[in-house]
Parts: structure tokens; sequence; C-alpha cells
């Protein structure tokens, strides 16, 4: 009998791509549930039209690649839906399918599509849009408001606490509610608590590593408590710093990118802390409210050198520890060779 | 102190926010052509903050003389491009006197570098500072330029492990990839720049 | 407590129901004996080093770790006077149990196999090693064999390599439990080795197990003998993490180091995935590499960096394959790296 | 050239500029052209920074008419003197004959101009709504089209589009010739 020969090892792992992608996808759905909870049914329209249009973007990039496109693998649907997360509620569907297209069309597929690409597209796309549209892009609808289908001037838009924050005045509005999601603000990034429980699923899948979040949050709530912004008690001021805007919600997603962050442990860290102190100071510099979509993309560009620092160092380590010197035993390299000759 | 703080709010400014690269495309296409090693941008940012730094302080003399008069709005470039070539010419005499120059800079480099300098030069007139600032801010904008090829330059070792369509192969994923970083810089600054 | 490797991948060991079932010779493939020439000696205990080592020349004991025959190993283990000897049954590949299942069911002669052993070579110390991880055992293993210590290997998956590389080092003499029992054998009843300890499983075979089966068999005849339930997709000899497939099973022939045999029915399909850069594979190498970076690099033309990443100290245990996400066949990657940094390296820096 | 892209946000803009780059280029490719081998390689950049500067000051006090323009440009009008074609023309190739230069020099111009006034008519129709200076309506509204980073992915994806034509062209010539040459085996 005659059959397909194939390399060692002969066992694999049963995660693949399409589970750590559909578990981020689970991930977002309670930010979806309460968003529907805070305004309406609006914000599924707004996932189901991203979803559809970076997938259909992703396709027909892919063939003019002259690939044949294969969304099997979720990507781009992921970053349709972390898209309007990343808006406010009352974001006009033009400018969900701009960020869209210019997240996939033109920061993910010229770079050579899934896995390639340097700069995080969700990121990317939400960052142009933002600096399309800044007065649409950082007006926020108030919660337990129904927002229509199609917004119109009829909706009340306010500021959010991030943009208080700017203008160095304490929020009006108290923790707790922030930390439940009743503030204005983006349409995922407001409700702390259920996106730290979406950051323990993805931990304990282990998805995502914990080192880049922990990192990420510590680097910013060091910023903020080293440079205040506001007159407060110092604990409150980092409290508030870190829970307006899309801080958590970069720590959960945009940072854990596989793609497009460090591989080692301690480069990971030094990533994190570096995008979490940048996206703190420049939100004293920049005149945007939410600096932190543009300090993840400048991080984004540093990654391939501190890949290499990283390589360099283990490099070093390894020269420096003995047990790894020593030639590995006879039988593995005659196996290697076998395993070849049979392929 | 209140002096120092000045003073490195106009470094970081010239360096990051009116970054010559990313906010202003200033010696992009020679960057483009010649990302060789860090080593050489290095030694590139060297060149244009020197070059600019001294050329700029006998500019702000005149500039303040003469600011006035409507001539010098043309005068003020062919005089920049003037003293800037015979500061470089000094400094490469001087290198080579020194014997640190194992071979001559190629031509288009010195190109490179000259076009670098000159914008420093004008556009640290045209910001109005005084004087010691806008020398800071001729080294800390050529700062910036070094730090943003680097970036440019790991951009491109990184582009090289990527399977790329292949029309975008090369000059055109370098100008996307530029533009995005510019797009992230612009992002992070939030204001129009004055050209 | 030794814990080696520091990183690498813990496995599910599938070894029940092979282990706990007793090892059977399979009625359609008899092993037959051939006697040695001369008397079986009376008191085997009285026996001189070098009467012992010419015994196991005659009977071409050949040693299952790493395919030596056992009396060259004894006999330089004799002239460099090693300390001790070192039992080695920790089958720490899944499915694998072919030297953990004798080695609890002939204890004794084990027991007398490693005196003879430690005899030949005038060390004193002994102690069997057994890899820790197993949970799914229906078997308890015995903190002591016959008196001889256990030593339990903790560590995740390529524990085996890294312990007898730490043995080699301290000068001492790691031979497979296997050689011993043919060893006793050989003395105490005057055989030659003429069989192995084989485990056919995987989830084709009717009813798996540790087999007792004649040198030269084809995989092919083994597994018809032990009976399969449905045609298997891929016929693995050797370790399921380092074994090879097999294209046709009747070719190829059993020797004294094909630990396994294993048939699995169902075949992996490719997905078509990209790498992700998730860096699991970085996460997974025990030897500290980066299989990610080295991916990266040799997919581009002018391989920078590739001096950085070491690829030649790569020991092939296939951590990265394993836990990849995206299916990447990395392990192929890595062995193609590892040849061409030492292509690198000899031709000077360079290729 | 991409740097001389940014500012042009309006088709006035982008021709003004394209016109600066060729009073910069065109002279001094001649006359590297007519005295290059004359000139000692150190003072060689030196002198063509100079006569280019002066080249392209004097169009300027020409169209200094155009103040607004002029703003917009600002600094970019003395440093069209260092531009890339420049160099490459006077300095790294400079042509033997005149007319070569004069060729070579007038080509890249022209190519430029064509790029330019695309670019900056694409960014002034769909970035701030008119064209020419004269108001209309455009289908979609993208601001961002008249930062300076947008400048750097539209010359990005135009220069991909270029080539994919040009591939596409060159493919086709190759096939027709592998068809022909394919044809004459058959015949012999």
């Amino acid at each position: 009998m005659k059959l397909r020969t194939q390399n060692p090892p002969h066992i694999r792992s049963r995660e693949s791509s399409l589970t750590m992608m559909t578990d981020i996808v689970i991930a977002t759905l309670p930010l979806y549930a309460m968003a529907v909870y805070y305004y309406g049914t609006r914000a599924l329209l707004l996932g189901g039209f991203g979803v559809i249009v970076s997938s259909m973007a992703d396709g027909a990039c892919q063939l003019l690649a002259g690939r044949i496109p294969n969304i099997r693998d979720l990507s781009g649907a992921v970053t349709g839906l972390l898209i309007p997360l990343l808006l406010p509620a009352s974001a006009s569907y033009s400018m969900i399918l701009l960020a869209a297209l210019f997240g996939i069309a033109v920061a993910k597929q010229p770079f050579g599509g899934m896995g390639q690409n340097i700069f995080n597209p969700a990121a990317a796309g939400t960052a142009f849009a933002m600096i399309c549209w800044p007065k649409s892009a950082f007006a926020y609808p108030v919660p337990f408001e129904r927002l229509p289908a199609m917004v119109d001037d009829t909706v009340r838009l306010v500021s959010s606490p991030a943009y208080s924050l700017s203008l160095g005045g304490t929020p009006n509005i108290d923790l707790l509610d922030m930390l439940l999601g009743n503030a204005p603000g983006p349409m995922g990034g407001t409700n702390i608590l259920v996106l730290l429980t979406c950051l323990i699923f993805l931990i304990v899948r282990k998805t995502v590593g914990l080192a880049m979040p922990a990192a990420f949050l510590g680097g910013a709530s060091l910023m903020a408590l080293l440079t205040p912004r506001v007159d407060a008690p110092a604990l409150t001021a980092v409290a508030y710093e870190l829970m307006s805007g899309l801080l958590v919600i970069g720590a959960v997603f945009l940072i854990n990118d596989p793609v497009t962050s460090p591989k080692r442990t301690l480069p990971k860290i030094f990533y994190g802390f570096g995008t979490g102190a940048l996206s703190m100071a420049f939100r004293h510099i920049g005149r945007y409210e939410e600096s932190f979509l543009f300090a993840l993309l400048v991080m984004n560009a540093t990654v391939w050198i501190i890949d290499v620092w990283g390589e360099h160092l283990a490099h070093a380590m390894r020269r420096k520890n003995r047990e790894f010197k020593t030639n590995p035993p006879v039988s593995e390299p005659a196996e290697q060779d076998v395993g070849a000759a049979q392929k | 102190m209140n002096l120092i703080v000045s003073m490195l709010t106009v470094l970081v400014s010239s360096a990051v926010i009116e970054n010559l690269l990313f906010a202003r495309a200033i010696g992009a296409d020679h960057i483009l052509r010649q990302t060789r090693s860090y080593r050489f941008i290095i030694e590139f940012g060297l060149g244009a903050a020197v070059i600019s730094g001294v050329t700029v302080m006998p500019l702000w003399w005149l500039s303040q003389t003469f600011g006035r008069e409507s001539w010098w709005n043309y005068a003020r470039s062919m005089a920049a491009v003037l003293l800037i070539a015979v500061v470089s010419l000094l400094l490469t005499i001087a290198m080579a006197a020194a014997g640190r120059i194992q071979k001559p800079m190629r031509l288009v480099d010195q190109g490179a570098v000259y076009s670098a300098s000159l914008a420093v030069v004008l556009l640290s007139l045209t910001a109005k500072m005084a004087f010691l600032p806008s020398v800071l801010y001729c080294f800390g904008a050529s700062a910036g330029l070094a730090a943003a090829m680097i970036l440019v330059h790991a951009g491109r070792e990184r582009l090289e492990l990527c399977v790329l369509p292949r029309p975008f192969e090369g000059l055109p994923i370098t100008m996307i990839y530029i533009g995005i970083l510019s797009l992230a810089i612009y992002g992070l600054i939030g204001h129009q720049l004055p050209t | 407590m030794r814990n080696y490797p520091r990183k690498g991948i813990l496995l599910e060991q599938n070894k029940e129901p092979g282990l706990s079932k007793e090892i059977r010779i399979l009625p359609a493939l008899p092993v037959e004996r051939s006697e040695l020439p001369g008397p079986v000696s009376s008191t085997p205990d009285m026996l001189a080093p070098y009467e012992i080592v010419s015994i196991a020349k005659e009977a071409n004991i050949v040693d299952e770790i790493d395919g030596r025959r056992l009396w060259k190993k004894l006999a330089q283990a004799a002239r460099e006077s090693v300390s001790g000897i070192v039992v080695d049954a920790l089958d720490d590949e899944p499915y694998i149990s072919s030297q953990l299942a004798p080695t609890l069911q002939f204890p004794e002669q084990l027991h007398q196999g490693l005196r003879l052993a430690l005899r030949a070579i005038g060390a004193s110390k002994s102690s069997i090693e057994i890899y820790r991880n197993l949970f799914d055992l229906d078997t308890r293993i015995p903190s002591s064999i016959m008196g001889v210590k256990v030593d339990r290997i903790s560590g995740s998956y390529p524990a085996e390599s890294y312990a007898r590389r730490r043995l080699q080092r301290n000068s001492t003499l790691v031979v497979g439990a296997c050689a011993l029992l043919f060893l006793q054998r050989a003395v105490y009843e005057g055989l030659r080795q003429t069989s192995a300890f084989v485990t056919v499983t995987g989830d084709c075979v009717a009813n798996p197990g540790n087999y007792e089966v004649p040198l030269g068999v084809s995989a092919g005849a083994l597994l018809e003998a032990v009976g399969l339930i449905t045609d298997p997709k891929r016929v693995v000899a050797g370790g399921s993490m380092t074994g090879f497939s097999l294209t046709d099973p009747s070719t190829v022939y059993l020797s004294q180091t094909t630990r396994g045999l294993l048939a699995f029915a169902e075949e992996f399909q490719d997905m078509g995935y990209a790498c992700l850069g998730c860096g699991r594979c970085t996460e997974a190498c025990p030897q500290g590499l980066s299989p990610y970076f080295i991916y990266k690099v040799m997919q581009s033309h002018r391989k920078h960096h590739i001096e950085l990443a070491d690829a030649d100290l790569c020991i092939g245990c296939g951590s990265c394959s394993y836990v990849c996400p995206a299916k990447l066949d990395l392990a192929q990657v890595m062995a193609q790296a590892a040849a061409y940094t030492r292509r690198r390296q000899t031709a000077g820096g360079q290729p | 050239m991409p740097f001389v892209i940014v500012p042009t946000l309006s088709l006035k803009a982008g021709l003004l500029m394209s016109a600066f780059l060729a009073a910069a280029t065109i002279p001094s490719a001649v006359l590297a052209s007519l005295v290059g081998r004359k000139i000692p390689p150190l003072f060689s950049l030196p002198f063509y920074g100079t006569v280019s500067t002066g080249c392209v000051l004097l169009l300027r006090f020409c169209v200094s008419g155009q103040a607004l323009l002029l703003e917009d440009l600002g600094v970019y009008v003395p440093l069209a003197a260092f531009n890339g074609m420049m160099l490459e023309l006077a300095l790294v190739h400079p042509r033997r004959r005149v007319p070569d230069a004069l060729h070579d020099a007038v080509m890249m111009c022209f190519g430029f101009l064509l790029v330019a006034a695309f670019l900056s008519a694409l960014r002034e129709f769909l970035g701030s709504g008119s064209l020419w200076g004269v108001p209309l309506t455009a289908p979609i509204r993208i601001r961002g089209l008249v930062l300076p980073f947008s400048g750097f992915i539209l010359i990005g994806f135009l220069s991909a589009l270029f080539r994919r034509v040009d591939s596409i062209i060159i493919g086709r010539m190759l096939h027709a010739s592998r068809r022909t040459a394919k044809q004459g085996g058959d015949a012999v």
C-alpha cells in the first residue's frame, strides 16, 4: 500500500490560527452586547457593516494579488469587528467604510497580507478616520439614548472624559460609572469591567500573553503618575487617565496583535511599556484627546529593531550558557536525515 | 532651569514635531535610495547637524540686519546655499586632514546633506527664533531626520522578509510605509504644520 | 530535583492501554531461539568482566537508544572507568512505552543484567531513569526496582536528549533497559538477541501494546499480525515526535533501534494559513532559539542576521512544528537553516 | 522626487512646482554636459547648486505675482534646486553631448509634470473639493488627502499601478514573442 509521507512531528497541537482568531471574535461579542445595551441596535449594524466591508476588501485584494481569496482565517473579520469598537457609536457608515478600506488595502495587503503587515490594520484605519473626521470622531453619544440607524443632527453628542482631561479638568463622572461604562466614549472602550473580563478570557485561553498588556498598563499608569494632568489625588488621576480613551481596549486587543508585536518575553515587555509611556506622553503634547492609536503605530515601526535586539540578547545568553554549546546527541541528526530523505 | 526646559522643548519639537522626513518629506527621495547602514545614517545626521548649525549663525545675524528688505527674501536662499557650500568644503578638508575619511562621500550623498542642511537652515530662519534656539533647532532637526532614517531603514529590513505583491516591491511599499508612519506622527502632534 | 529543559512543551502521553498490558510474543511472528556456542555458566556472578563483554559481543546485542553495539560501549566504559550506569527507561515521547514496559514487567531480569553490566565495567553506582510527567497511567511506577533507585526525570518534552547529554557530561554510562534485558538472557540462558521490544499503537491498531517481535520483520507484517481496525493513512516508525513516516510499510524492516510503530487513520489537511507571528515556537523551543525569526530570515533572499539565530544548535525535537497554530513545517525549516549555518561556518561566513 | 509632492495641494501648485524643478534641472544638466569634465568633483556640487538655485530664484522673481501659491510652497522653492533629478543628471550620469542632456532633462521634467499634475488634481478635488481654484462638488470629501502623509501613500500606489501596467504590457509582449517562436518551431 502507498501512503502519504510527512515530516515529523506526527502529532500536532489542536490550536490553529482559526481557533486564535475565533477567540478574539468571541472576546469582542460581549462588547457588542454592552454597546447594544447602551446605544441600541445601531452598534450591531456598524459591526456587521465593518465585518462585511473588511472581509470583502480582504478577498478582493487577495484576488488582485493573484492569490485565491482565503478569508477563512477571519483576520479581515477581526479588523472589521474592532474598527467600530474604537469609534463612537454615532460614527457614520462612510467613516467605517473608509477606515476598513484604509486598514485592509493600505496597511495590510500591500505588505503581503495576513501575518506580514507591519502596522495593525484596525489601528491604522481608525487613525485615518480620526484624522479625516476629527469632529465626529471625538464627539460621542450619551449612553442609554437609543440611536437611530442613520445618525442625523437630532442626536445629542457630548465630549468624552478624555477631552475634559486634555483640558486639565477632572471629569464630572464618578469612577464607578466609568468602570461600568456609563460614560460617553468610544463604543467598545468605555466598559472597563467587560474589557478586563475579555482580557482574562484571552489569557486563560493562552491566545494572548500576560506580559504585554501588563507592561502597557504599567507604563501608562507610571507616566500618568509622574506627569499628572489634573489636580486630583494621584491615584484618582491615574484611574481617570487609564479608564478614559482607548487605553484598556488597546491593552486587550490592539497591543496583543500577534503579527505586529515582538516575539520574545523581554522585548514584549519593552514594547508594551514603551507604547504605554508614549501614548500617555503624547496626551500632553498632542492636540487630539486620544493618542494611543498613533503611538501604537509608531511603536509598530520599531518592532523589528526590538526583535533584532532581542535576538542579540538571546545570542549573547546562549554564548554565555555552557549547556547549549554541547553538540546534539547522535540519534536526532540521523532521524532528521531520514525524514528529509523520505520527503 | 527655565532656560533648560525651553531649550529642551525646542530640541524635542524640532526633532519630533517638525520632523523633516515625516512631517515635511524633505530628503525623502535621497533617503529612499541611500539608507545603506546605520553607520551611514549616523554620519549623515552628524554632518547635517554640524553644517546647518555652523551655517545658521551668520545667516541669523544677516537676517536680523536685512530682514526688512524685499530682496533679502531671494538673497537668503542664495546666501544659505553658498554658506553651506563653504562650510561643507571646510568640513571635508578638516576631516581629510584629521584622516577620518577613508573614502570620499559620494556626490549624491553630498547632495542629500546639502538639501537637508538647506532645509534645516531655512526653516529655522523662517521660525524667527532667538539665536540659541535657532542653532539648537538645527541640531534637533538633524537628529530627528537621522531617527526617521533609522526607522525607515529598519522598515526596509523588515520588508525584505515579507513576500510582497510584485508591483509593490521596493519603492512603493517604502513610500506607503513612510506614509503610515507620518500619519502616526501627524496624529501624535495633531496640527497642520506651517511650511 | 533537576528540571530540564527549562522550556519545551508538555505533551499528553497516550501510553495506555499499551503500557499496562503484558508484553506478548505474537503467534504469527514467533521468535526463534539461537543458542550461543559453549555452555551456560552456572555461576554468572563469578564471571570476569572480559567474559561478560565477550558474551555480549557473541550475542551481538545492540543498545536501542543509540544503535551502538553493547560490548563496544561496555569496553569503552571499562577503559574510561566511568563512575556508574544509568538505565535509560524514560519514554518521553507520546505513545511509546517500549522501554518502560519491560522495565516494569521484568524487574529481576533487569536487575541481574544491570549487575552484570556493572561488573563488566567495574562500577558500583546505578540508577533507573523514568519520565515524570506520565499522567494517564493505570500502573503506578515504583520508587525503586529491586533496590535500584528510580530517578524520575521531570521537565517537558525533549527531556530524554537533555538527560543523555547531562549524563554524558558527568561520565556516566547510559544503557537502554532492553539491552540489559538481552544481556541477562545471553548470560543466564545463552541466547543471542534475535528480537526487539516494539510498541505498536495508534488509532488504527486493534489491540495496542508492547510486543516482542523477531528482528527483520517488515512493519507491514507486524501491523497485520497485531491487527488493524481500518486501513491507516499514516504509518510512523519510531517516536511520534521524531520518527519518520513510511511510504510502504511492507518494505521497511524492524531493527533493534525501532522502538515504536504507530498507525494513524487521519491525515493533516493544509489549511493554507500564513505565519501569524504569534511567537509560540519561540516560547516552545527548548534550545532557546527563535524558529519564527529563523523562518522569516530563511524566507528572504539575502539572509541577514542568520548567524545571530544559532540555527545549528537545533536538536530537531520538533516542538516548534507541534505548537505552530498555522501548521507550518517549522522543523524542516530549522533543519535547512541548521545545514545552511553549518555550511556558512565551514565556508568562513560565506555560504 | 517625492518631497515636492507633499506641498502640492492644488493643481496650480503642482504645475508651479514642476516648473521650478524644470528651472533647476535643465540648465544644470546642460551645463554639466558642457563643462562637466572641467570641474573637480570636490567643487562640482557647490557649482551646480549655486547655478540651479540662481535659476530657481530667477523663476520665482518672474512668478512673484502668485503670492499665495508661493506662500504655500514656502521653503520648498529653494529646496527644488537640490532635487533628485538635478543631482542625477548633473552629478551622477552627466551626458557627453548637449542634445542628449537636454532630451533627458526635458523628458524627466515632463514625466514629473504628469505625475504632479495628476496627484495634485486628485488631492485638490477630493481633499478640498475644488479644481484649479474652481469649487466643485466631490462625491466624497476625504480631508486626510490634503495632509502630507497621503502624498506618500498616493505616490506608493501610483508607482505600484505603473509597475503593474508595465508588467502586464511586458508580459503580453513576452507571450506574443514566445508564441511566434513556438510557431516558428512548429514550422521548422
